[in-house]
């Protein structure tokens, strides 16, 4: 049938794009080329479609509104979302697929299920199906978990949902899945009478657990939970290609995640960790970042006062910006990419170094300085920005903290040694803009603050910018 | 033990698929820059929107009595639609960012 | 063409084999230092040698008058067995010439 | 089955081998992960096998003794071969495959038909079966054509089959590609009562065109050809999967033919060529090295006597020793390696500059040396070795010459153009080694040998290193 043929299509596409997206020259087409297959696939099996007695589909009416909202929706939601609001979006669709695969796999469970008495009990199904039904229940966890997580991620992303973990949460977590797990053995292997009753606690459950798994990790976190979650979905995806023996279903949901498992784990590396050690949170959480660590080493540092500021700036021949999560949380893009126009008008050449990990998501800060039509070559990777400190007058950090801390080259206890870092040291003057003393995302005191070439500028990242624009128009 | 072995002689296509699915997956993404990853993650997003077939058929044979699949059916449509038409949106959105960069600093990769 | 469709649907899990085989192929081996060239080329030339797994069945099928089939067989065996041993371990003493090189220029590999 | 598994595994270890092939520090485990992989599946076959009826195999004395047979030989040669003719012995196992391939297919064919009459005539075969005999008929063509190929390419190495073209012979290999198939084609489609005949004249001209596809190609191309015909090879094997519905040689024989292909295409790229141009051999063929070349650009070259070498050398601080094909050619590792231990003796830092395509095939250079026991530290690669001539004081190239050619970074009109070379003239002296101003692989002129600071010491290497050996020794 043709159908096969758009399938195989489909599933080509997917991986020819998937290929592509990881090249940043090919990025862009291999996101489109994936679309397309995917268009192919989904009206290949609206028209063309027919079960084992070779009937069609029918309901058009609903397919087609039902692809309509979620076309409409889904374009819209893309479209508007602020640029450094990504994340939690990428979040929210995929806790949409994640519901997706959960929904088939309760509508599937009770075309198998026939209840002869109402409510929940003396549900049977024919004994030849239980690959049928393992899988379902399969598909129905993974989705679960996948939806419920994503949406706590999703929350915790844009600030709705706050961190939150209780002592044991790790063993209630092991627990709850045993539990899950257990039922569904029982379900699959022993048939009781009150299957669905058994279904449907296996769905609450599922879900409980996928919002217990993501709450006590850190909102910072939450990248590297998402891609996890994706990849849990890709698998649930791959569940319903089982089921309706489906290969291109059964190729995209495989393909996501193994992709997906793997992409978690270089993500994990990017930032020097292990993924355990995300997922159990042993820092990052916002509840240890005020702790200890504040009080470790508190040296003397140096204050310099706005205006002292604007003079160093503008009478240096070369400065650097390096944007870290302060920036992105302030939203004060648009007003360094002004402060960069002014010292750029009176001569100061005016650069960036992006380290690759700032802020909370790999090329956060590409993103957010695009966003404020900073233009590409104005954006050194940390490799030439290494290069071009010694030759820099004045460092200006911007709510960066850990890329450019010392001691992950120097101190071996530290749990960010071993990540490369920006060596802003090398250049003549540092200033430190941030609202306090209080660490970064990795919750460790940042000695750079302390040195003598360091001054601190403590205030909002806008505020700080606008005003240090105000005054240097003024000088 | 027996019937798993002859459930693995059964399926044993399938499997192949699944294992050099695995394979290719890890494969093909293996040599991403860290700044990329953001968009690969959002575009094998919206790949796995694909389940979204899974919901096409389910609602495509559900009864016109059946206001359970009826109902679940369209929302699973809708939502699988909301993962592939925004991921795709999303990530095209993305990457349009990247696009005033400069010729690739990686060589370009043999094969594909 | 319908029969051609036909052929298409009853073996497209041969085909998605096929294909995905294809690609891991070439994913696999895309980032070879070329020194490596000679050695990598003797290895696939002994894996192909599992042609001989055919040899041993139509050897093993043979009727004990079908000559034709005795001999071919025969020769068919040894031939591979020719192909699969002498190209392992050809392949190993190359690669045993490459012994003393330091750790690896190349950093290790993400992924398998 | 249990059988299904050892598949399985052998496919598994097939993509794991082959991957841990492609990297260096693996490579060596690779290769014994496939082979343990093989082993699993050879043994899971015999003992295990049953087809559609349930009948194990029998002959099991005819299978052990052709196996016996087969590992003695196999081992033995692959023990015996020296390292130098490492990839004659590689040509010669992949035909032994291709050999395999095509036997498979004839015993199968004629399972399937029936002799009614004596004689060629009158074959019938079940029209059901024709996707069997399409595969069977495909299986016959290349493994025939790798066969034949193969053992040319072998003939060609070891120097007993010459080079040999005649013109329109590519027509002529095409038109003959065309006959075959357009009989396959006749055959399998309109199942001709004198099928056996068509079968065996398929057969032969199989054979005859393999012969006349690696004919022209010259001998020196011939580690693109043999990785070309290892990837027909694979196709082949794959066949077989086909045909008997076997995963392991289905997936085996397309991964090799997809990574081989890939292989050989990497290789012509090493070598800044292309497929096409190595296949109907634009240059390469010995016919036309010795043709206009020779006269371009006779300028004026110096000698330089053995003495004179031999002190020029003794009282350097550091000689690069630049290896090319010439010393395989003439056997002389031997020689070279006693000349760097004498040099080192008297103080003299000597390294040998290893050019990545220099010889015949890949890594041909480190696996001549490695033989004569020179320490793989003394090897350095083109990027290290470019370095380090600046600092060195004479270059003595042994047989080496394209390797060395600056056209490839002057001329952009010259064959070679854009292969990085060895940069040798950064150097204070070069004595260049050869026996004649003949040109080497690429058949194009050398402009170094005309240049001030170059040395010409005519002479076979073998010759000349002994001979400078005892001019050391004397001095
Ligand atoms: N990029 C990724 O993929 C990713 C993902 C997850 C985690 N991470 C981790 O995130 C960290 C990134 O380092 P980073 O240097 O960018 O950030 P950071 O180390 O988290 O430091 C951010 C700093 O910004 C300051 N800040 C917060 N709000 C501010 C505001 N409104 N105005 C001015 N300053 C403000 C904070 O100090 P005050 O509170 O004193 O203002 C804080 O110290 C790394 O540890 C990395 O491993 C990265
Ligand atoms: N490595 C690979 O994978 C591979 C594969 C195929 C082709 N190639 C090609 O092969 C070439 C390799 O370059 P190369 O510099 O090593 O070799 P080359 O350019 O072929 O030169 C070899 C030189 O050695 C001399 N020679 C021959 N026999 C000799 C003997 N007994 N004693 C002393 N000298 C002798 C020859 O000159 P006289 O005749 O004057 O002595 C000849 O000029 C490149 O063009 C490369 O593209 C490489």
């Amino acid at each position: 049938m043709i159908l096969t043929i758009c399938y195989l299509i489909g599933s080509v596409t997917f991986i020819l794009g998937l290929k592509m997206l990881s090249n940043p020259a090919t990025a862009r087409k291999g996101n489109l080329v994936a679309a397309a297959g995917m268009t192919i696939a989904i009206i290949g099996t609206i028209f063309l479609y027919t079960d084992e007695a070779g009937n069609k589909l029918h309901n058009y009416g609903w397919i087609f509104g039902g692809i309509a909202i979620g076309a409409i929706i889904g374009t819209l939601a893309a479209k508007k979302v602020k640029m450094t609001a990504m994340p939690e979006m990428v979040s929210m669709f995929n806790g949409m697929g994640g519901a997706c695969a959960a929904l088939i796999s309760v509508v599937e469970f009770n075309h198998l299920a026939f209840s002869v008495t109402p409510g929940w009990h003396t549900i049977l199904y024919p004994p030849e199906m239980i690959g049928h039904v393992l899988i379902i229940i399969l598909g129905l966890i993974i989705g679960s978990v996948s939806f419920a997580g994503s949406m706590i991620a999703w929350g915790k992303l844009n600030g709705s949902v706050k961190d939150f973990s209780f002592k044991g949460q790790h063993i209630v977590n092991i627990l709850l899945l045993l539990v899950i797990l257990g039922l569904a053995v029982y379900l699959v292997g022993w048939m009781p009478a009150n299957s669905q009753l058994i279904f449907y606690v296996i769905f609450a459950l599922s879900l409980l657990y996928g919002v217990f798994f993501v709450f006590p990790i850190g909102g910072a976190d939450m990248p590297v939970v998402i891609s996890l979650l994706n990849s849990f979905t890709g698998v649930a995806a791959a569940c319903g290609g089982f089921l309706y023996d489906n290969k291109v279903m059964l190729t995209g949901g495989i393909l996501v995640g193994a992709a997906g498992t793997l992409l978690t784990i270089l993500m994990c590396k990017a930032m020097n960790r292990s993924l355990l050690n995300v997922l159990i949170g042993s820092f990052g959480g916002s509840a240890k970042t005020g702790g200890p660590a504040g009080a470790k080493q508190q040296g003397a540092y140096k204050e310099i006062s706005l205006s002292d500021t604007a003079v160093v700036m503008s009478y240096a021949n070369k400065v650097m910006i390096v944007p870290g999560y302060g920036l992105a949380v302030a939203q004060a893009q648009h007003a360094c990419h002004e402060l960069e126009k002014l010292l750029a008008e009176k001569g100061v050449e005016v650069k960036y170094a992006i380290h690759p990990v700032a802020g909370r998501m790999p090329g956060h800060m590409n993103v957010l300085l695009a966003e404020a039509d900073v233009s590409y070559e104005k954006l050194l990777e940390m490799e030439h920005a290494n290069e071009e400190f010694p030759t820099t007058d004045v460092v200006l950090i911007l709510g960066a903290n850990d890329v450019v801390n010392p001691a992950a080259k120097t101190d071996p206890a530290s749990p960010i040694y071993g990540m490369p870092i920006l060596d802003v040291e090398l250049a003549k003057t540092v200033i430190v803009n941030k609202r306090s003393m209080k660490p970064g995302y990795a919750g460790i005191e940042n000695d750079l603050f302390f040195r003598p070439k360091t001054s601190m500028l403590f205030g909002d990242a806008k505020k700080v910018l606008q005003d240090l624009i105000g005054e240097i128009k003024n000088l | 033990m027996e019937s798993f072995l002859n459930w693995i002689t059964a399926n044993q296509q399938i499997i192949y698929i699944v294992i050099l699915m695995i394979f290719v997956g890890i494969e093909v993404i293996g040599h991403v820059p860290s700044v990329l990853h953001t968009p690969l993650m959002s575009g094998a997003n919206a790949i796995h929107g694909v389940v979204i077939i899974g919901a096409i058929i389910v609602m495509g044979k559900a009864e016109h009595d059946n206001y359970l699949a009826l109902i679940l059916g369209f929302l699973a449509v809708v939502l699988g639609t909301l993962n592939v038409v925004g991921g795709f949106v999303v990530t095209d959105r993305m990457l349009e960012m990247f696009k005033k960069k400069k010729p690739p600093q990686t060589p370009p990769k043999e094969g594909l």
